[in-house]
């Protein structure tokens, strides 16, 4: 899985660059271990809500690599229909209730998700993963007294990369992620983000917790993007980091850490059927068909309300 | 049975909740039924669908938004209007968007309760705000109930809808009371009412004002023949029923207790002229342009839309009904 | 200045009961040591925030009773000219930047504030008074971490009454409120928000540490209302506390706790002057003219642009 | 000079900086200048001034609010649109009320910057508003220009007010440049602009949308005069030249990249509709009612206006001028 969200965001970065896909995206690169570690530890029942930077959530909860493609080229095969594109993709029927341009925005999605499953009587966990700029919006701290009060069954987890967007968390972030979830009374972790299995093994814990009534938690997981913080970011001259800091936290890269635990010859197995999927889940994203103009404002309305249009005739 | 306008959202709320396990309801003091419309549903349906919320009106509604995502029905009841503009993100930025957002993957039938929108006397310039336009422009569904009849049928509809729905019940209205001889029951989202029938002028009255107009209506029966037309739902807009009512009219006013500029008044003008027929220039009776309510009572009430106003715009459209019964106008 | 908040506020509900106050007040009654023993630590260039229960601060920072009274019977006497009422009444020329109607917002606007001072060169400490109920706040939350992020010179106090109008604290804030500030880097401390000396010397700390460039403080106050949420709450019937824990807190009263202090006599001395005082207030308040109607608007623009009318003619 | 529209923003705000120690800027990632009108002011003017914030918009707007309340003038740069809908309480609320609800005590110079409004190609649902009639709506002084010389005008008298403003600079008009051979002064709030006089139409057109009708008018030029009004403000607008303009051509289109239902749009025609001269039913094109851009790049251009819009809006006005050079229409 590691691999498949390596090579699907190395893929999505070469159609950025191709202009195949508009707008560019926010490259997951370098944070791997922890969606697949988180999602590892997840049951198919349960549910997440991902960020703006979500292909590797959105992957690693089980979506189809070749739909998430087509979304990500707005075609008519893609997760949303082509309607929602890389800040948006979804898959409802795998509990991925979303990727989300606003930052912070999925945690009390989560919380709500939990609160629904209590209230169903039905035993799913809700995962809310989130950056370290979103330790500072209102609506997730928020959430977090909620969850905690409520005792419900949801899992925090902040992918802290060190910086929204240029800004470094140590200046944007008073005491710690863990130590503002404790303060709230939710049992909370700092795990090396760079190390899939102790993300799993962390968050294992948490969800087997949550499933039996023990209420939320929270996951610090320390990690760090390799690439910039938006394609776009290639065209502009920034300096908030510091090669150096870029390439010591490249020598401590998720997939030759995890490719070493495995037998000899099954990395290269593996290798090569990522390769065989991403081929095809390219192949059959560039042949989905573009959604044609008179849907623009298909789905607007769950009732099938049509909108009255911009002009007259 | 007399029924009164909080008794009949009351009356709504428990009905809905006793016909669909998934309906709950969030919002803050709502065990304890403070603002009327919750009153002991919190002991009949018990606190694992009656929530009483902290003040985290983001996170309640965005939980709303995630248990609406997942299968359940929130309503949730904002103790005043403005709580909207703090959760302006979430209900339009968020609940609305996720259903073409997902390709129609998602629905979110979320419904905003505001019991005592627009003015209460004394509650000054941060309570007494009446946004339905600015979700009208957003499009979310805005319903603003009149009569208690309307305001349990149209609460009813909202939380069955599957989209968001923002229910304003004006503080003016509240005291209204009516006597039903009828089966309370669901009306459609979308579907104006005639309360009155005329054929010189259309008066088009959101919420509370409907009474004010058709009181107006009554005293100027005399001199002309006013229908009034309370839209009820504010988006979508029933225009099919104005365009009908302007067919025999020909003239319109709108009286609107919201902001001038780019209000629910705005748009019926502004769509009347564009597509129907009128025979003199359209009015609209609104607060003034960016309105804050002062606190003291006078200054409060100088602010809102009221009746004198109506009847001088209904006058200057000139005498239609001379004493003799002639109609100059036609 | 216990009495004077006191008996303000028993003239007031006076005439909220004969009518001449419209909409009802917040009563302050049985939290006056937290307004008096902060402000007592205040000096004159120093700004407070205030709420929706806000007479007892708009008092103690030095308002003039009868222009207070006046504002809250919708003259033009008032502190803001009839144009607030009780939930927007401020002083400008007195550091009161307003209570405010919604509640936790005032946190961050005293962040402003000091930070305003701190970019001006001014030595002025500003305070943010709030409830428990604002504990739960987004934005009061996020301003937290913008006031210890950048060790501006604010002093956060929690009124902690022990309810947000019906729902108890106890179960709608997860962990303590010095806990939460705490997580944020600013030092906490709990006070006998009873005891008015108590509340002075710990808020006269924070503000010499803030006003020395120390950063910010955090005061949680312990203290109960005696009167109900608003005075509207008289009119029904709810159980959320029972008498005897409005009678254990009564006999905590801040006021004869502190009249036992003082050298015998001087209590009835202060007492009749507060009589006078409020006397006058009452007078001069009533006398005080109705703002006429066709000035509804003024104020609305600081450029004086005049809004258009709603109606024609 | 050659001056883009980024730049000129970047101008006005280097400008204000110099001029009045008072002037401070707040947002994220303004320190390294991401979004263009914020670059090099830190290192010109420092941390003291330019702040870097927190993902915390609600607590920086409102703090602020409470500078601005105690004698700084701040301007904030928010991200993205939709910013705005997160911090609408703070705003609508809190911002705009303070002058009225303190009788005058305390202002709010306070200045909101949103460079890159509306769509932007393949930012999707959540980021591609146009909610300045929302602003239009609550009386919150609103600001959109169209060019360089505009934008830097315009800016420095929103910074200049002593009311809050929001300054909106659509997405399309930041690639527009301008030869500028005049000196760069700030132009007052409230002023509309004809970029292009005209005697048979006037259309208002917002932001970018200045450039299409400009582009529509001279194409159509051989088959009628059209006057392209650029209201520059939204609120508050200038209806005196509006009225005048309508005194001229007694026709109306408006053209405006926001939905339509309570639009600046729906505005416009009401009041013309209510207060001046109009030959013919006015129209507006927009975008559609409640509308959310959709991801896919054909789906949300079809959702904002277009040129093809206008062309079929004025034609629809019949034949003004034939060939002959008659006029049937006077
Ligand atoms: C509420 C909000 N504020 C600002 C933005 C603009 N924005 C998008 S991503 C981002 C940085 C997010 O940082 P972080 O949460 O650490 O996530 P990361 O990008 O590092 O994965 C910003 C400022 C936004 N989308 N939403
Ligand atoms: C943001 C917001 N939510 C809700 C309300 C309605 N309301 C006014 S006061 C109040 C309770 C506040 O409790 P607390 O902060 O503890 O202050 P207290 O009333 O106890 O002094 C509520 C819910 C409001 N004014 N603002
Ligand atoms: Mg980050
Ligand atoms: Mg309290």
């Amino acid at each position: 899985m590691l691999r498949l969200v390596r090579g699907f965001e190395e893929l999505a970065l070469g159609l950025v660059r191709s202009g195949e896909i508009t707008g560019g995206i926010h490259p997951y690169i370098g944070q791997e271990a922890v969606a697949v570690g988180v999602c590892a530890a997840l049951r198919p029942q349960d549910r997440i809500t991902s960020t703006h930077r979500g292909h590797g959530h959105v992957l690693a909860k089980g979506a189809d690599p070749a739909r998430l493609l087509a979304e990500l080229l707005g075609r008519t095969g893609g997760l949303n229909r082509g309607r929602g594109g890389s800040m948006h993709a979804a898959d409802f029927s795998l509990g991925i209730l979303g990727a989300n341009g606003m930052v912070g925005a999925g945690g009390a999605i989560a919380v709500g998700a939990a609160w629904s499953a209590r209230q169903a009587g039905e035993d799913r966990v809700a995962v809310a993963f989130f950056g370290d700029g979103a330790l500072n919006q209102g609506v997730l701290l928020e959430s977090l007294n909620l969850a905690a009060m409520w005792r419900l069954p949801v899992l925090f987890v902040c992918e802290n990369n060190g910086y929204a967007t240029t800004l470094p968390a140590a200046t944007a972030v008073a005491g710690s992620a863990t130590g503002r979830a404790a303060a709230f009374g939710i049992p909370a972790a700092e795990v090396d983000g760079m190390d899939t299995e102790a993300v799993r093994s962390a968050a294992a814990a948490a969800v087997e917790r949550a499933a039996a009534g023990g209420g939320p938690g929270f996951l610090e997981c320390r990690t760090y993007r390799f690439e910039g913080h938006h394609t776009m970011e290639r065209l502009m001259k920034l300096h908030y980091r510091t090669p150096e800091e870029v390439a010591d936290w490249r020598a401590l890269d998720p997939l030759p850490r995890a490719a070493a635990l495995l037998p000899p010859g099954l990395a290269a197995e593996l290798d090569a059927s990522v390769e065989q999927q991403l081929g095809a889940a390219r192949e059959f994203a560039l042949a989905s068909e573009h959604p044609s103009p008179e849907r623009a404002l298909e789905h607007l309305y769950a009732d099938g309300l049509r909108p009255r249009a911009g002009h007259r005739g | 049975m007399r029924l009164s306008y909080t008794k009949a959202l009351n009356r709504a709320l428990t009905d809905a909740l006793a016909a669909d396990p998934a309906v709950c309801v969030f919002g803050e003091d709502i065990g304890a039924g403070m603002a009327g419309p919750t009153l002991n549903l919190l002991d009949r349906f018990g606190p694992g669908r009656i929530v009483d919320t902290p003040l985290s009106e983001q996170a309640f509604t965005s939980m709303a938004i995630g248990a609406a995502l997942t299968g359940r029905r929130p309503v949730i009841e904002f103790q005043i209007p403005s709580l909207l503009f703090l959760v302006f993100e979430q209900l339009v930025n968020q609940a609305h968007k996720f259903s073409l957002m997902t390709g129609g993957q998602a629905a979110v039938p979320l419904t905003c309760l505001v019991p005592g929108s627009g003015s209460r006397d004394g509650w000054a310039g941060q309570h007494s705000d009446h946004p339905y336009g600015l979700f009208a422009h957003a499009g979310v569904k805005t319903v603003v109930p009149a009569t208690p009849t309307d305001a349990y049928g149209l609460l009813r509809s909202a939380i069955a809808d599957p989209d968001p729905v923002v229910v304003f019940a004006p503080a003016a209205a509240l005291p209204v009371r009516e006597t039903v001889t009828w089966e309370l029951a669901p009306i459609p989202l979308g579907s104006a009412r005639i309360h009155r029938a005329g054929t010189d002028v259309t008066v088009v009255a959101v919420g509370h004002l409907v009474h004010d107009a058709l009181a107006v209506a009554e005293e100027l029966a005399p001199e002309l023949s006013v229908e009034v037309f309370d839209p009820r739902t504010l988006y979508p807009f029933d225009w099919a029923a104005l365009a009908a009512s302007l067919e025999r009219t020909g003239r319109l006013v709108v009286i609107d207790d919201s902001n001038r500029s780019c209000g629910i008044g705005a748009e019926v003008l502004a769509t009347a002229a564009e597509e129907m027929r009128l025979v003199a220039p359209p009015r609209r009776i609104t607060r003034p342009d960016g309105a804050v309510l002062p606190f003291a009572p006078a200054l409060d009430r100088a602010v809102q839309p009221h009746r004198d106003q109506l009847r001088a715009a209904l006058r200057a459209f000139g005498p239609l009904r001379p004493p003799h019964g002639e109609d100059p106008a036609r």
